[in-house]
């Protein structure tokens, strides 16, 4: 826990400071810090090389998005969607066609769920394999950087031949996905998975059996069971409190029930453990997809056929359907009004919390250097806080 | 999920109830009794969890709405509790000192939908957008495109045809300056 | 958009409050004339092989910079590096989409970089506001802010059209067809009065030196 | 020094180039083979050279100060000052340098010197990440000194001289006569040192691109980062000279020197891309732990037994 | 820390041993991927330029331009689509929801330039690397953003049909049509065909945000007679829907229909709002069928005082003499007739002009006159024995039965002929008890019906007789009627636009019934214009010549309807008396 007696007093949420009076310095690291994952900036007060306060300013990605969807059928919103998460679009992708789905009484495909959850599951090994880097990048391993990213990009390629996308992969849409997989395609899975395993074998060789990684992220950034709700911290920083909670496993949505996995839980949520239990899961995604591809239904009806998507109306209501994104808890909330447009869609993206008030928290006390290792280990994206 | 929503029409005579599906249900609350239902919810119903605070606009009945999600992690069920403000001058009771996100999420709800949460620790600071002076632009009167055109201004040079009309001055002009 | 004649007043510096104003220069930036033809030629060369980007990523095109750094397109190969500090990088890769918050510092980088001095549009963002063209927070034409001297399309382009765009870059560099950090100087005025226009609180320097 | 003075300056000059070329090259090579660990195939080995000529060829550039223009020049002055008191290639009288008695004490000053001036120069460019940098620089680098400074002291008691020339001397006659097996406990704190000198991981926290962007040269760009690049080839192999000399027998004609600069230097690339970084105070701490250990051993085993 | 953690580290430099991560040559070896979707490719030969791609674009990234060397048809509107690259994201959407599949993508993705003006072109007609590549995102068949199929129009079984003369048709519920409506991707290309020019999409909109009044004001904007149009119209509209490229065409004409179903009549004049101050200027029309009521509805509500001749003792014309009232039921019809009546449009029934009344009279006592008499003069087969009792014309039979005489057509009939008039007698002779066979000369694809009059004939159990060349008809000695024909083979010849029936010398067939009816065209009957008018009135094979007002060479004479049209069919009557009024309007208020 940080000790905060040497500190300032905190009076309304904001540490009181004196910053003429020469014992504390002012950085900025950000927006354009590459320690930064996405445009975010933290602004801290050190004194020496201790941060002893820290605000989080978002708002440099901020496109409104909300408000663009007001403006769009519901057709429409789906490829705009994927752009709040780049790393991780598919998630997105899904919760829009799900919310649109449960609000317009549409039973999906069962191909397409299989389809939706294999893309899930591998933009998560995706997004997983971003993030590694940089947490390794964060702490000067540009090493694992290299390896995790180049590997990302081989899964990017099976995307590309899945769906026609890189990045944006706009592959799940209102009804289904668009397209079923290309022959060959498995592969092709098959050699990157094997290779991505290869890799992370590779990867806890040298960086969780690393002396000086352990040194810098062992007791970075402790989260305690007690703060988790008080936090709002889902996901990977949860569960390496201890904390078995999983979507997949305690809602689950699209195939998950069929699938055979359990939660991978740790016991002490520091930056070594939250790093661990991240790349645990991606061997437990890597499980997944095999299974995936080995129970896929056979056929081709991967589309339910909506009414012309121009005209394509919803009834009133609204609703919010999550599903357990690489950084936790991601939802939509849709609201209905009856109309061809949504009335409003609000996105909940599990870095809000983390960033916006779990991390003014954690860094207090923590060394300036760390401070890049620290917002890593959170695995916060900034375009879903301000989307 | 039933016995939640009977405890709450028991102790707070709330209604209307609208549930979605078995794990969740939206109930619509009034503005005051919000934080002691919620304090009570979290408290004692294990409804621990905050998922998100965000708000609607009715402009044709003059309302906003605010809702706020609760999850509880035991049940694993999605409470949504809906408040509903006057439009002209929202305001809302903050909450921060129960969830220590919630002060964030009032700041954004202040910028984007001009609801005052008085009290609430830094909301007049900015959150995502920086010297805003238009009205808030989540609000649905304010029209994003109209703004964006008039301080964006796209890149001229376009002009587009409606087929309907196009064929009209193609196949049968002589119609054309009827109607 | 041409030669107009360089105004030579010194900047007035609005934005700052009174004490701070003397802390800033008020020089307007100059445009600069080539050195001889063959000494120039060379110099070009060693620019066009030693392009150091600023590593700001702007917007979602910056995802495709990651895989442009790291080993499976390795722009190292090509003489371009990242710089994580605006003085010393060359090229500024715009990312996409950019939010006016976003402008203001990409505005402030952009005058903290040395000449020459490149701007890559990077996605259809810049070239007519992309999907966010109705967006009230992006700006839909970046050339109305700074000078850009490549566009390329695509949402995202993929790091082989980065490369691409980077060997035209290149091209355009040894051609000393690149001519931004004077456009920039000569019609300085112009741009100015366009980023004050959108950025509503100009607490900044007009010309960041 | 048999020559006239003017024949020196010139011997020195071809010294120097040939030294600062041969650092750039080294440092380029060093490109390469890390990006092979990481998978890739790195930048050609002339990227160093190239970068220089850009940086030199900027049109604009901005000071911020007298200080903050001498810094580099400081720093420059720091490395051709280390250089050039380091003979180069034992015997030669092209490189020889200006090796004479004291002269390992003016090098151990030199290596200050620059870092110090760099550190003024940067502390004028006003940014707050220059500041940071340079106090992180400037204690790590005392740490790494102790180490080293006690390896000399070892040396220095050994061979009983503080002429390097002389040192190198005492070196000749076979491997086994080279300071590494004369001298084992010296030569590995010194190696040590030698990784926080190079700032090569996992002691580059100094210019660090993760952990504050990035360091004292923040704010140093167009001639004045060419300046610094220069003397980042010179220097690096102003210290690989020194190194050789003092513990690996010297160099009796340059594919020698070329072969052992290029080891000694492998040596650290080869650690620097396998660990993260140290923090400052961890690096610190480092420093002021085993590696000073071994220098007192050092000391003590040759002054004593 | 163990020693493990300060040595495995190392085990980074096994890496520099394996193949590097890097691809050599990235721009030569890493094509997009075969779905990769990259710049547009449009197959200009296919496109319509129907534009659901630049509405369903969230980007506003595509314009509809002319482009050269594409003509506007009334299948095609000759306009293309234009991307603008600065806009677009790549998300294809445009590309599932292409009507025609013409819309596609290579997988070309580099275009870089310094002027940000150059990133737009139009697929297809601009030469672009990537213009003719093979591979790229393109439709697929499991998964479209349109509805292809129509909704199935409830209908009596042809067993039941065949029966009486209850409507066939039984309209669509609401849902059925809100359905089929949601179908419509608004291009608007159904406009310009339409003769009437009806605003289809807007209707169409109409129905589906279940506004009727709106849709009924709409109708009524271009088309006095709605409940008529809405069963019998030839429906051409149907011919050029974008959605009937690739699937079922838009159900245009029931979903008109639908709209005056559903509201009751006498709450048209409330809903719209058809008020007009009498400007006391006269017009005079002669024939009280669409063509007329069409002009006296725009007349009378631009203010003139209408009177309409009929020489029959119904209004209606041909709708109600020519077309069975299984198809058009003649509530419906008198429903459209009566709310034209009810704005004060008289209507002088059995008043034959040059018999009852003068032309000249009408000439000199009105302003204006519009004259749309129709074709009511069946055509002749020319074949012996046509004149034998027992060979009838298709009209008249139709004729008959509306006045409530059953003609005398026996237990089996022969209708000669292909068209609808064709379809109507042979439909009608089921309906009174006779076996009908058709027999026409050319093959069933040919045939000038609807296909949908034809499938239900099919339906019905009329029998098809195809390549069939009448010879004679003879009376056998059983007082029957022997059709005689030569069996023919299609010959293509050049230059005509469609293979032409040739006689197989000798295959000589016959067929004993007990009437024959022929069906195989009508002409229009001038006798009413005296000569004086007659020879001042141009005419071309058969048919007035009138310019763009439906004015005739004569200033004061209007016409319009099947006597001046070559489609000769009830929309465009209905649109030529509404051109005709436009038309008397112009004219009347020049002076």
């Amino acid at each position: 826990m940080s000790d905060r007696s040497k500190f300032p007093p905190v009076i309304d949420g904001k540490a009181q400071f004196d910053l003429d009076s020469g014992k504390y310095i002012k950085v900025w690291q950000g927006p354009q810090h590459p320690g930064v994952t996405g445009n975010m900036a933290l602004e801290l007060i050190i004194s020496g090389d201790e941060v002893i306060d820290l605000t989080t300013h978002v708002g440099y990605l901020h496109r409104g998005f909300e408000k663009l969807m007001e403006r769009r059928r519901y057709i429409q919103c789906f490829p705009i969607v994927c752009r709040i998460c780049v790393p991780e679009p598919d998630t997105n992708e899904y919760l829009l066609a799900a919310a649109a789905e449960e609000l317009a009484g549409i039973e999906i495909p069962e191909k397409a769920k299989w389809l939706r959850t294999l893309t899930l599951e591998l933009s998560r090994l995706a997004s997983f394999l971003m993030w590694i880097g940089g947490q390794s990048g964060a702490f000067g391993m540009g090493t694992v950087a290299q390896w995790a990213i180049a590997q990302r990009d081989f899964i990017l390629d099976l995307f590309e031949e899945l769906s026609g996308g890189r990045v944006y992969h706009m592959y799940i849409v209102p009804g289904g996905v668009r397209d079923d997989l290309p022959s060959g395609w498995d592969k092709h899975l098959e050699d990157v998975l094997v290779k991505t395993e290869k890799m992370l074998k590779e990867i806890e060789i040298v960086m969780f059996n690393n002396v000086i990684f352990k040194m810098r992220a062992q007791n970075l950034g402790i989260i305690t069971p007690d703060m988790v709700d008080k936090f709002g911290i889902v996901g990977p920083n949860a569960r390496a409190a201890g904390l078995a909670r999983d979507l997949r496993k305690d809602e689950p949505y699209l195939i998950y029930d069929k699938l055979d996995f359990q939660v991978i839980t740790r016991d002490f949520s520091d930056a070594y453990n939250r790093t661990y239990l991240r790349w645990q899961e991606m061997w437990q995604s890597i499980g997944l997809i095999r299974q995936i591809m080995a129970g896929m239904p056979a056929g081709n009806d991967y589309h339910y056929n909506l009414p012309n998507v121009l005209n394509w109306k919803i009834p009133h209501g609204e609703t919010y359907v999550k599903a357990e994104s690489t950084r936790g808890e991601y939802g939509f909330y849709m609201v209905s009004d009856g109309s061809g447009y949504p009335r409003r869609v609000y996105v909940r993206g599990p870095s809000y919390t983390h960033a916006m008030a779990l991390l003014p928290h954690l860094a207090v006390n923590v060394n300036i250097a760390d401070m890049a290792g620290l917002m890593v280990s959170l695995h916060t994206y900034p375009p879903e806080i301000e989307r | 999920m039933q016995e939640i929503l009977n405890k709450l029409i028991d102790r707070y005579a709330i209604e209307p109830i609208q549930e979605n599906r078995h794990n969740q249900a939206f109930v619509t609350i009034e503005k005051n009794r919000l934080p002691d239902v919620l304090t009570w919810l979290r408290d004692y119903e294990d409804y621990t969890h905050l998922a998100f605070i965000t708000a609607v606009d009715y402009p044709e009945i003059e309302k906003i709405q605010l809702t706020y999600m609760l999850h509880n992690y035991i049940l694993h069920t999605d409470l949504g509790l809906r408040v509903l403000l006057d439009r002209t001058r929202p305001e809302m009771v903050s909450i921060h000192h129960l969830w220590k996100q919630v002060a964030t999420y009032q700041r954004e709800l202040r910028e984007m939908f001009g609801i005052d949460f008085p009290g609430s620790p830094g909301l007049q600071e900015n959150f995502a957008l920086e010297g805003w002076k238009d009205i808030p632009p989540m609000r649905r009167d304010f029209d994003t495109k109209e703004y964006s055109e008039k301080t964006y201004f796209p890149r001229p040079g376009r002009q587009t045809h409606d087929p309907k009309e196009y064929m009209k001055e193609k196949l049968y002009p002589s119609a054309k300056e009827d109607k | 958009m041409d030669n107009k004649e360089i105004n030579n007043t010194k900047l007035a510096n609005e934005g700052l409050s009174e004490q701070d104003r003397p802390l800033f220069c008020d020089a307007r930036p100059q445009s600069y004339k080539p050195l001889g033809k063959y000494v120039e030629k060379f110099l070009n060369w060693a620019r066009a092989n030693s392009l150091w980007i600023l590593g700001y990523g702007t917007g979602c095109g910056a995802i495709e910079l990651r895989p442009l750094m790291t080993a499976r397109f390795d722009m190292f190969r090509w003489g371009l590096a990242p710089r994580p500090t605006p003085r010393q990088a060359g090229v500024f890769v715009i990312g996409g989409y950019m939010s006016v918050k976003t402008l203001k510092r990409v505005i402030r980088s952009y005058e903290q970089m040395q000449g020459p001095k490149f701007v890559i549009g990077l996605g259809s963002c810049t070239i007519n506001g992309g999907m966010y063209w109705d967006s009230y927070n992006t700006i839909n034409r970046l050339d109305h802010y700074l000078p850009v001297d490549i566009y390329i399309t695509g949402c995202m382009p993929r790091p082989e059209a980065l490369i691409a765009g980077f060997n035209k870059l290149k091209e355009m560099i040894k051609a000393g067809e690149t001519d931004g950090q004077n456009e920039y100087a000569r019609n300085f005025d112009w741009y100015k009065a366009n980023q004050k226009k959108i950025v509503k609180d100009w607490n900044m320097p007009d010309y960041n030196w | 020094m048999e020559h006239g003075l003017f024949i020196s300056i010139i011997y020195a000059f071809i010294s120097l180039s040939v030294a600062t070329i041969w650092g750039l090259l080294l440092g380029g090579i060093a490109l390469k083979v890390v990006a092979r660990a990481h998978g890739r195939f790195g930048p050609p080995v002339w990227q160093p050279i190239i970068d220089i000529i850009k940086n030199n060829a900027r049109r604009t550039s901005i000071s911020h100060g007298i200080m903050y223009f001498l810094g580099p020049v400081f720093r420059i002055a720091g490395g051709m000052g280390t250089f050039l008191f380091i003979p180069f290639i034992f015997g030669s009288s092209v490189f020889g340098n200006f090796s004479f008695a004291g002269d390992l004490f003016l090098v151990m000053y030199f290596i200050f010197f620059g870092q110090l001036g760099m550190a003024l120069g940067a502390g004028e460019s006003g940014h707050p990440y220059s500041a940071i940098g340079v106090a992180r620089g400037l204690s790590q680098m005392t740490a790494f000194e102790l180490p080293f400074a006690l390896s000399v002291i070892s040396l220095v008691i050994q061979y009983g001289t503080l002429n390097i020339t002389s040192i190198v001397a005492a070196q000749q006659g076979g491997l086994l006569s080279w300071t590494l097996f004369t001298n084992p406990l010296a030569t590995i704190a010194a190696l040590i040192s030698l990784q926080g000198m190079n700032m090569h991981n996992p002691f580059s926290i100094v210019i660090a691109p993760q952990e504050i962007p990035i360091g004292p040269p923040t704010e140093y760009h167009s001639n004045f980062l060419g300046l610094l690049q220069t003397n980042r080839g010179l220097f690096n192999i102003a210290k690989l000279a020194l190194f050789m000399n003092l513990y690996f027998g010297g160099a009796t004609n340059i594919a020698v020197m070329i072969l052992k600069t290029f080891l000694l230097y492998m040596l650290t690339i080869f650690i620097g891309a396998s660990f993260p970084r140290f923090r400052t105070e961890q690096s610190i701490r480092f420093f002021l732990g085993v590696p000073t250990v071994i220098g007192i051993l050092a000391v003590i085993v040759i002054a004593y037994l | 820390m163990k020693l493990k953690d300060y040595l495995s580290p190392f085990y980074v430099w096994k890496r520099a041993f394996d193949k590097p991560f890097t691809t050599r040559k990235p721009l030569e070896d890493r094509p997009g991927a075969p779905r990769y979707r990259g710049f547009h490719q449009n197959d200009m030969e296919k496109c319509i330029g129907c534009g659901s791609c630049e509405v369903i674009c969230q980007n506003a990234a595509i314009d509809l331009v002319p482009v050269d060397g594409i003509e506007t048809t009334r299948k095609d509107s000759g306009l293309r689509p234009k991307i603008d690259y600065g806009r677009c994201c790549w998300c294809a959407l445009c590309v599932d929801i292409c009507t025609t599949g013409s819309l596609k993508m290579s997988n070309e993705y580099i275009w870089i330039d310094s002027d940000p003006e150059v990133f737009r072109f139009v697929p297809g007609a601009s030469e672009k690397p990537w213009k003719n590549t093979e591979a790229g995102y393109s439709q697929h068949e499991n998964y479209t953003l349109l509805n292809l199929d129509r909704i199935d129009m409830p209908m009596l079984t042809p067993e039941d049909s065949r029966k009486s003369f209850i409507e066939t048709v039984k309209g669509y519920s609401k849902e059925e049509a809100m359905k089929e409506a949601q179908r419509c991707v608004e291009c608007g290309l159904c406009v310009a065909t339409c003769p009437a020019h009806m605003d289809i999409p807007d209707y169409i909109r109409a129905i589906r945000d279940d506004n009727l009044d709106e849709a009924l004001r709409l109708l009524y904007d271009t088309n006095p007679m709605p409940a008529t149009c809405g069963r019998i119209c030839t429906h051409l509209c149907e011919d050029v829907c974008s959605i009937g490229v690739k699937g079922e065409p838009l159900a245009i004409r029931w979903l008109k229909r639908y709209i005056v179903d559903q509201i009751d009549d006498t709450r048209f004049k409330a809903i719209l709002r058809d008020e007009f101050k009498p400007n006391g200027k006269k017009v005079a029309i002669i024939g009280a069928g669409p063509g007329g009521l069409s002009a006296a509805y725009y007349l009378v509500t631009a203010g003139y005082s209408v009177t309409i001749y009929e020489a029959s003792d119904l209004a209606g014309g041909m709708i109600r003499y020519g077309v069975p009232e299984y198809r058009m039921p003649y509530d419906q019809l008198d429903q459209d007739i009566n709310y034209i009546k009810e704005l004060g449009v008289e209507i002088i029934l059995n008043n034959r002009i040059g018999k009852d009344t003068l032309f000249s009279d009408l000439y000199n006592n009105y302003d204006a006159l519009f004259f749309s008499t129709g074709l009511n003069d069946p055509y002749k087969m020319a074949i012996d024995g046509e004149s034998l009792p027992g060979v009838f014309s298709g009209l008249q039979i139709l004729d008959d039965v509306t006045k409530g005489i059953k003609p005398d057509i026996g237990k089996s009939v022969a209708v000669i002929g292909g068209g609808n008039v064709a379809m109507d007698a042979a439909r009608t002779a089921l309906r009174l008890g006779a076996e009908s066979t058709l027999i026409y000369r050319r093959r069933e694809e040919d045939m000038p019906a609807d296909t949908e009059e034809i499938h239900e004939a099919h339906a019905e159990k009329v029998k098809f007789i195809t390549q069939a060349i009448p010879l004679r008809i003879e009376k056998t000695a059983n007082g029957k009627l022997k059709f005689i024909w030569n069996n023919a083979e299609m010959v293509a010849k050049e230059g005509a636009a469609r293979p032409s029936p040739i006689a197989i010398e000798g295959d000589i067939q016959s067929l004993e019934v007990d009437a024959v009816i022929s069906a195989i065209g009508q002409g229009a009957d001038y006798s009413f214009l005296p000569p004086e008018y007659e020879s001042k009135i141009k005419f071309k094979r058969g048919k007035v010549i009138i310019n763009e007002n439906c004015q005739t060479t004569v200033p004061k004479i209007f016409a319009g309807g099947d006597i001046a049209n070559p489609t000769a069919d009830a929309i465009s009557a209905i649109a030529d008396g509404h051109n005709a009024a436009k038309g008397i309007d112009k004219f009347l208020n020049k002076k």
